[in-house]
């Protein structure tokens, strides 16, 4: 349709300095070599659109929300505008009927070679009931739209992981794209919500090398996710040393030492909110203060309190002290029958004559 | 099950389980070891200076005369990785903060690369006492499988955490929950195999510097 | 209870301290201007990518100095490719069009790469400069 | 005869208590205890480590008192203890230990091991699993009054020689004196020069003692088999006479097992404390120096060392008085590494000089070599001690090496050059 991206952002009044100060940035987030830059440049400068079919299911467009709002709608929008984003309920101006035309029409005529994007994972419960659009299940749709497409994207930790619905007890049966998806690559941006970045960056990457970055063994893209927030934390220096803030408002706090006693799962949590921040790079959770969630990881909504720190118990201990109380009962019966034994060996106690010396 | 649910059971109900195997144990085997009772000794006491129950609890701790030189190895390797042990978990910032959890108290920690240091040097020594173990032909004859086992279940949790904050072999993640298992695990172990004499040896100490000392022998 | 009676007290934020990770990347970038020097290949530092606090950036800014030239980009946001007073080393930090910090380097390159026009925009360069002569 | 592994098991019930309890959980098999047992240096085989010697009484201990332990067993995981195995036992709670407690000064968890020992042995005496030896000096004590089967008149005789060599009256059953005198059966055979002795110092001190002819004996072959009961009747013949005689105390010969016996085993084998102190030779004989009485007309000039005898030292209590003692006669006095309570045994203590199997006598043998060792680093010719067994042990080791140094026993030197 159109001709390379370098005319697109040209007609658009992008420099190709800026375009190369972005590649820059973001061979930075992930954690390509400083050099990077230029390849990721001058391929995607060249690059084609793609055909892009974006699938909301159970979810609260936190997601979307992130990746719209991110810090330079220009540069991220860009790279929108690399693809054909031929399915977006939130974003498409299309309804009803039409929309799902769009949907048909973008399945047949890229079938094969679509990018699906899934944000929001897929009640199964009740027959998928808890989650329907036009009258079809979020399980069919997904199942439908998959089948065609050249890999999947999970969006959010929810598509990712099953997320929040998930969350124990999990009314709705939720689970997550790769749990019904096998057949397809899938990349998991997982997150609530995700960097934007990453999910540019995957993009890019798609673009730039015609592949999918190389994914850890939970389907993540390494670049982002290779290192736990902790490792990257500003703060970790503050751990080593064993200077925490005991309080949300303590000298510590205020010191800028580390949040690991107050419930940072920055420790298990693999993300790249350290080194790329939020909000055009302006802060990040640990840097405003508070601990890391561990949001981007499976289950995190049932790992245990926030504010409980990593090595503390998750759950007040329920045993301890019944235990005690068994055990000490225990010893108590065992002492009992213990005295019982010796005082009868005692009583049976025939004094020892020469004789008995002897066989 | 994924690794932070691992995780979270490790320091959920498999923490509960085993603090409470732990306090079970401890209890039940004191009462039971200690109630056995023992005879006044009706001979006329002897006094002299520094024997009694209480010296020889701390007298031990120290070789007697001649030892170190006849078993060096036992002693210097015995000390190091008993007070690298004590240093790791009692000194170590993630382990002091369980404690206060548990118990409420809590101290300065020290830095947490010192407390790496110490593990290495700790697992080097206790893998020195077992190449003593398997070498050393008193301690091979002596020992069972109890002392084989006691030795793993007490080097494992400190070479999984020594790991998991080097991130060597597994993600932090299942480091972090193998560790936490392990240390479980010798929470389980330790009231019901020799480990259990963390406890009896003060007991013992003191019935042997008692017993030597109504004769006025301090030992 | 009004809003009024409840005290406010005002902490300023403590600036974190030295880490101690920025002086070794002192070594790094000597490794660098020599690999430079030897073999003509540029490098870089990306220093968002390292557990720096802000205390420690200004302590390799100040170690590293001022040089001679500045240059300022003005693309999707400022960009400053500042030389430090090691000739051949440049800070490099990229603004966004908010202002925030994006990204930030220490290049260590005879030129960075950025500062150089592209043959293509050359090419367009020397297609309006002809589009010029011919007006003359 | 009667003797049965019930018997043994039962007996082993009855005294299995909480130090016991503590002391086998707190073993971790370090192996420490090996390294301060004569019978595991001198021969470097681990079957002598002195825990081990008590693993039957550890598995009784576990399989009667502990509730793991009685699961073990019901479920066949804890063998139960045999009479083959007591047997296989017998030579390490015998032959091989000598009761001495140098183990129970070094473990590092605290561990009393001879305390164990001595308990083991109970059992051990009842289920007929002790050596013939100490078994007929047992029985010889028992039955006719002392372990080599002496008889009043024969000691009686002895004290006639000691009347006709010194000039001075040994009194006998006399009420009201201030010491009874005890002696060991090997003093009045071997080495009367003792009994000499002693008339001397207490005619010098002009303190009251008395023999008693029911009651001269102060050995215990019972303490050494490890049988209470006879243990019990034997002391009790001292704690009569002393009772009947009314004297304020108890002279222990040098003979250090006799000491065991009367001073602190005496009393709980009676189950009664006594009316009477008892008192060691030594401690008397540091005692009258101290007041200035113990005057030398002369010093020994030879370089020496002293043996000192576990049961007096490390496991009685008399740690003091042997050296200002033995400096006070002798000239060269040459303190060793290893002295006082950190003493290696002779090899002989415990009933085990006792044993005379080939084995045994081998054995012990080989374990004399440590204090060859010791004479040979010191560079003497002469070695003092203060214990009757111990002597007779030394000799037979000096005779085995060829050696020729000296034995002499402490009070008889004192007595030698004390002032006219």
């Amino acid at each position: 349709m159109q001709g390379p991206l370098i005319d697109t952002l040209a007609r658009r009044g992008v420099t190709r300095r800026t375009f190369l100060k972005y590649c820059a940035t973001l061979a930075s987030m992930m954690a390509l070599p400083p050099t990077a830059g230029r390849a990721m440049a001058e391929a995607m400068a060249a690059a084609r659109r793609p055909s892009v079919i974006w699938l909301p299911f159970q979810e609260c467009t936190g997601c979307t929300e992130s990746i719209t709002r991110s810090h330079s709608p220009t540069i991220e929008g860009m790279i929108f505008d690399m693809i054909s984003l031929d399915y977006q309920e939130t974003l498409m101006a299309a309804a009803g009927h039409q929309a799902e035309e769009a949907l048909h029409t973008a399945m047949k005529d890229n079938a094969g070679k679509y990018l699906l994007i899934v944000d929001g994972s897929i009640p199964l419960g009740q027959d998928g009931a808890y989650s329907c659009i036009g009258g079809r299940s979020n399980v069919d749709i997904l199942k439908e739209a998959a089948a065609g497409a050249a890999a999947v994207i999970a969006v959010g930790s929810c598509a990712s992981f099953g997320g929040i619905p998930k969350a124990n007890p999990n009314p709705t049966g939720a689970v997550s794209v790769s749990d019904l998806v096998k057949d397809k690559p899938i990349v998991n941006i997982p997150g609530c919500p995700p960097i934007p970045v990453v999910m540019t960056g995957v993009l890019a990457h798609y673009l730039t090398f015609g592949s999918l970055p190389e994914l850890d063994d939970k389907g993540r893209p390494k670049s982002f996710y290779g290192d736990t927030i902790h490792d990257r934390c500003y703060r970790r220096p503050f751990y080593d040393q064993g200077k925490f803030a005991k309080t949300f408002d303590d000298e510590g706090a205020r010191q800028g030492w580390c949040l690991f006693e107050l419930g940072c799962k920055g420790p298990v949590t693999h993300n790249a909110c350290a080194t790329v921040k939020w909000n055009g790079g302006t802060s990040w959770p640990v840097e405003s203060g508070h601990g890391c969630l561990g949001c981007s990881e499976p289950d995190f909504w049932d790992g245990g309190s926030f504010y409980k720190a990593l090595s503390a118990p998750a759950d007040p201990l329920k045993f301890a002290a019944a235990a005690a109380v068994v055990g000490a009962g225990a010893g108590v019966a065992v002492s009992v029958a213990n005295r019982v034994k010796k005082n009868t060996a005692k009583a049976m106690h025939e004094t020892t004559t020469l004789a008995d010396l002897e066989k | 099950m994924n690794d932070l649910q691992f995780l979270t059971w490790t320091r959920g109900p498999g923490l509960d389980i085993a603090v409470g195997i732990f306090l079970l144990g401890v209890l039940w085997r004191l009462i039971e070891i200690y109630t056995l009772g023992r005879k006044k000794d009706l001979a006329a006491p002897r006094h002299a200076a520094g024997a009694s129950g209480l010296h020889t609890v701390f007298r031990r701790s120290l070789p007697p005369p001649g030892m170190l030189k006849r078993s060096p190895v036992s002693y210097i390797g015995g000390y190091i990785f008993h007070i690298g042990l004590a240093i790791i978990v009692f000194l170590g910032a993630p382990h002091i903060l369980l404690i206060e959890n548990l118990v409420g108290l809590s101290w300065p920690a020290l830095p947490s690369q010192f407390i790496g240091l110490t593990a290495v040097v700790t697992m080097a020594a206790m893998v020195v006492m077992l190449a003593d173990r398997i070498n050393k032909p008193v301690k091979r004859f002596l020992s069972t499988f109890e002392d084989w086992f006691t030795w793993a279940v007490t080097f494992v949790p400190v070479l999984t955490g020594w790991m998991a904050t080097q991130h060597l072999l597994l993600p932090y993640t299942q480091m972090l929950a193998l560790h936490i298992l392990s240390a479980e695990v010798l929470l389980v172990v330790l009231p019901f195999s020799k480990l259990f004499h963390g406890f009896t040896l003060f007991g013992s100490r003191w019935y042997n510097g008692r017993v030597n000392g109504h004769k006025g022998v301090p030992v | 209870m009004s809003l009024d009676s409840i005290s406010i007290h005002v902490v300023p934020p403590g600036e974190p301290g030295l880490t101690g990770n920025a002086p070794p990347l002192l070594r790094e970038l000597l490794e660098m201007v020599r690999r430079l020097l030897e073999t003509g290949e540029p490098s870089a530092i990306d220093l968002s990518a390292l557990p720096l606090t802000p205390a420690d950036l200004d302590w390799l800014r100040d170690k590293l100095g001022t040089g001679e030239i500045g240059v300022t980009l003005q693309a999707n946001g400022e960009s400053t490719l500042n030389e430090t007073a090691c000739p051949g080393v440049w800070w490099v930090t990229h603004h966004n069009e908010q202002g925030a910090v994006t990204s930030q380097f220490i290049e260590v390159a005879f030129v960075p790469d950025l500062v150089k026009a592209h043959p293509q925009d050359v090419e367009i360069g020397s297609g309006y400069l002809e589009l010029l002569v011919s007006d003359l | 005869m009667s003797a049965t592994l019930e018997k043994g098991i039962h007996a082993l019930k009855e005294v299995i208590d909480a130090p016991i309890a503590s002391y086998f959980e707190s073993c971790v098999h370090c192996g420490l205890c090996a390294e301060a047992c004569l019978f595991y240096t001198e021969t470097g085989d681990p079957k002598y480590t002195p825990i081990h010697k008590l693993e039957p009484l550890r598995r009784v201990y576990e399989q009667e008192y502990t509730l793991l332990g009685r699961l073990k067993k019901m479920v066949g995981l804890s063998k139960p203890v045999t009479d083959a195995e007591l047997d296989q036992w017998q030579e390490l709670v015998y032959d091989s230990c000598t009761m001495c407690g140098r183990c129970s000064l070094v473990c590092p968890v605290g561990n009393d091991i001879v305390y164990m020992v001595r308990k083991f042995r109970e059992g051990m005496a009842v289920s007929g699993h002790v050596p013939d030896g100490i078994r007929s000096a047992t029985k010889r004590t028992v039955e006719t009054g002392g372990p080599m089967g002496l008889k009043w008149p024969a000691v009686a005789n002895v004290l006639k020689h000691v009347q006709e060599n010194t000039g001075l009256t040994v009194p006998v059953d006399k009420e009201g004196a201030e010491y009874l005198v005890l002696l060991s059966s090997m003093e009045i055979v071997n080495y009367p020069e003792y009994i000499e002795a002693i008339a001397k110092i207490f005619k010098k001190a002009g303190i009251s003692y008395t023999l008693a002819s029911d009651a001269y004996e102060a050995t215990n072959a019972g303490i050494q088999i490890g049988n209470s009961d006879l243990a019990k009747v034997i002391v009790s013949r001292i704690v009569d006479a002393a009772e009947r005689l009314k004297v304020k105390k108890v002279l222990s010969p040098e003979c250090g097992h006799a000491y065991m016996a009367i001073r602190w085993e005496g009393p709980n084998l009676v189950g009664r404390p006594f009316g009477f102190e008892v008192v060691h030779v030594l401690e008397l004989l540091d005692e009258l120096r101290q007041k200035g009485v113990l005057k030398m007309k002369d010093k020994l000039k030879d370089p020496l060392i002293l043996h000192d005898p576990c049961q007096i030292v490390r496991r009685g209590g008399v740690l003091q008085a042997p050296e200002p003692l033995i400096q006070q006669v002798a000239e060269n006095y040459i303190p060793i590494a290893d002295k006082q309570k950190l003493n290696w045994c002779c090899g002989g203590g415990g009933g085990a000089s006792a044993i005379h199997t080939e084995e045994a006598e081998a054995l012990r043998a080989k374990a004399f070599r440590i204090k060859k060792r010791q004479i040979e680093e010191a560079g003497v010719n002469t070695m003092v001690t203060f214990c009757a067994n111990c002597r007779i042990t030394i000799e037979e080791g000096f005779d085995h090496y060829e050696m020729n140094t000296k034995l002499l026993g402490l009070t008889e030197l004192l007595a030698e050059h004390l002032e006219d």
